[in-house]
């Protein structure tokens, strides 16, 4: 069974607090925005100059000088702000953005990240990506628990080139929700998945305390 | 009456240009993705023919749109950019070694922008600490954290998309086209300024302006802005 | 309708800060001379009678303004200042040694802020090289010339005076009373503001804020502003 | 009889060139505003935060948010425009204004200006002139040739703290006209100086070349 992306999407979106100023990724990430509570206050920053991202506009409605990170058309909110990339990414260095949730291709026991570049295929750029996970406060990696060809993308050292160095905190995978501190600890399975299949899947030792 | 010249409008794209462009020199793009782009001036390098170009701009444009143009003509040498994944002739060039290429992460890329027109030689940033980006750069410690040293960046010419620009060169942007223009036009030795509305000195608030004049050698009004949408993306209602 | 609640907002300058006070705190305040100082958190901070503190801003107030007043009740321990010439008692408990000062260059001390804020906790510059400034520091040369490294500030609290602000923590300052304001606000593990006029969110134009909301943690609207003037010059019509 | 502070000020005001952007020190360095020349397009920045500074206001126009760096009321001009202290010294110490005057103590023969502090008397701070000095494309120093005791301002080497090492490019006091470049270079006598009164009241050697 497992979750699906939807149930995935949903559960990360239980890791976002009142209050949180917080940076999407571009991919599953971005759904993530979809499942926010209504009671909750958050504020969606996008990297390329925007604090207080609204959603997609109604047809016809599109501004070209109003775009995400992902270079989709978005809105605005009231309490909007634009602002230059320096000024940007000031603020995300700064740590002054809560959470940050991210794709990965491979990310290590120790919480290391790799999720821009892969050798011999063209490399498209990091983008604001080591910025982001580098300088927000809590790093959360939402992907899949297994690349498509079923090997491990949690491991006990990426393969690839690093994004970044012991960044991230969190990890939700179709499996399950697995914190790195020290190692990797299991913190909550998804539906109907087991410790054997958690640990046939995982290219690294999982710590389970349930 | 109010009649200071600032002798900082042309008429054209070309105008504006034509005696300060070099082969082999480095240009500053304004843009992040398609969005807020020096469209007029970009058209203007092309036409010009200047070649073996370093270009420092986050993105190398889509085929047909931004930097993109300046790539089918190959007048670009080096990019220093943070992404350039929209572009398969860049892709093309690339590997076949024609075209050279620096990857900044792209909070790097801006602040060494804004270094470099501070007068800050060099700064440190946790990021790319670890990774292939802070090879062969010194590292060092402040309070127990390891960051990398960055340089600053200037270049000959800095082109810059502005929404609104009065006479003294003074400018205002508008939403996300914002992005790395001002700080460009701080870190160009020259800077050339495109616009969408030109105004007087005084229809702008003192308060308001994104960047002030001092920066702006020049500056045009632009016309025909394409402003396309790279990736349109809408709800339903 | 809009309705999300931001908490920030407070009732009065003592509310503000009542839980977020304590002896031997380092405080950035905002405020060029007497000109854009938070006033109200200023008074505050004198009623609550915290002391020992470590205070970052430009000057020292005058006696019976701004900082000035902290040094009447002997809260500060240590300033971190680049001009401090405008206050007699300041003079005297430095002479007296009651009071620490680090001197920085203005534009150094603002960098520094800025740098903080930004999570660069070093740079270079030229400003203050072959001076008792760059005395212990390190110094380099990049491409032939000199500059002296300077690292980050941050403040337990920043206390900002803007002119309008909104729920979100939106501000928009006025004119030269801007100053060391904005940056503050983003160097502060807290940062507390007051305004001099509190807006529902909607009511500042998105693309005229100075300081996004993110920087902001509580604000306040002040009152009774004196906006003192320190050096009144006219001229003859 | 040597020049006044209005044919200091008037001369002084000679060294600015259409589409200056300058910076004016406290003290009789403001003044020199008074004396540019109509024909000029000069632009005043205030390190405050403040490019476009305008006349001092009319009595009962003084805005208690509008002053300039010596804390005085200033008015805008249409022109003006107003930033951050850190926009302000990046302004500064990019080299994007042209042309600062400042007072000194001490000048001495390589371009080493003392003029922040005297040791033994209290310290008030340096403000901004290190940054100005270290950052403007050209620094002209507007000063009395001899201190008031008679004692020359311009040096072998400064005796007090400087406030920047080798930044002086021109010195402008009431005997002449002095240029900073591997030694100090009379360019200009002030009204009825002679040769020799320059030698006796200067602290270094002078290079006439007329």
């Amino acid at each position: 069974m497992s979750w699906d992306r939807e149930k995935m999407c949903l559960r990360a979106s239980k890791e976002l607090k009142d209050g949180d100023y917080v940076n999407l990724g571009i991919g599953m990430p971005t759904l993530v925005a979809n499942y926010i509570s209504q009671d909750l206050n958050v504020t969606l920053q996008s990297e390329n100059g925007m604090l207080g991202m609204g959603p997609f506009p109604l047809k016809g409605e599109e501004d070209a000088d109003l775009i995400n990170a992902g270079k989709q058309t978005i809105t605005s909110l009231p309490e909007s702000s634009y602002f230059s990339s320096a000024d940007s990414f000031a603020m995300i260095r700064g740590g002054h953005i809560d959470l940050s949730i991210l794709g990965a291709m491979e990310v290590s026991s120790k919480g290391d990240l790799a999720n821009w570049m892969i050798p011999g295929k063209m490399v498209k750029g990091m983008g604001g990506a080591m910025d982001l996970v580098a300088g927000v406060k809590k790093v959360i990696v939402l992907m899949d628990h297994n690349a498509k060809d079923g090997s491990p993308k949690i491991l006990n050292s990426c393969s690839l080139p690093l994004t970044g160095k012991e960044v991230v905190d969190l990890i939700i995978t179709n499996l399950g929700v697995f914190e790195i501190n020290n190692g990797i600890k299991l913190l909550e399975y998804a539906e109907n998945v087991s410790k054997e299949e958690i640990i046939k899947k995982t290219g690294a030792e999982v710590l389970f305390t349930n | 009456m109010y009649k200071k010249n600032y002798k900082k409008i042309y008429n054209s794209p070309e105008e504006s240009l034509k005696d300060i462009l070099f082969d082999g020199m480095t240009i500053m793009s304004g843009g992040f993705g398609l969005c807020g782009l020096p469209e007029n001036l970009i058209l203007a390098i092309k036409k010009s023919g200047v070649t073996n170009l370093s270009v420092i701009s986050n993105n190398a444009g889509t085929e047909g749109f931004g930097l993109g143009l300046l790539l089918e003509t190959r007048q670009i040498k080096k990019a220093i950019s943070s992404y350039v994944g929209e572009n398969k002739l860049f892709e093309k060039q690339y590997l076949s070694g024609e075209i050279e290429l620096e990857f900044n992460p792209q909070g790097t890329l801006a602040e060494r922008i804004r270094a470099g027109g501070a007068g800050i030689p060099a700064f440190f940033t946790a990021t790319g600490v670890g990774t292939v980006v802070s090879k062969n750069k010194e590292t060092r410690f402040f309070n127990e954290k390891e960051y990398v040293m960055e340089t600053g960046l200037v270049a000959d010419l800095a082109i810059v998309k502005a929404w609104k620009g009065d006479e003294a060169g003074n400018l205002v942007f508008r939403k996300t086209a914002r992005n790395f223009n001002p700080i460009m036009a701080t870190a160009g030795k020259i800077t050339v300024v495109e616009v969408e509305e030109l105004l007087s000195v005084g229809e702008l608030d003192p308060d308001q302006i994104h960047t002030p004049g001092i920066y702006v050698n020049r500056i045009i009004k632009g016309d025909n802005y394409s402003k396309a949408i790279e990736n349109l993306t809408v709800r339903e209602k």
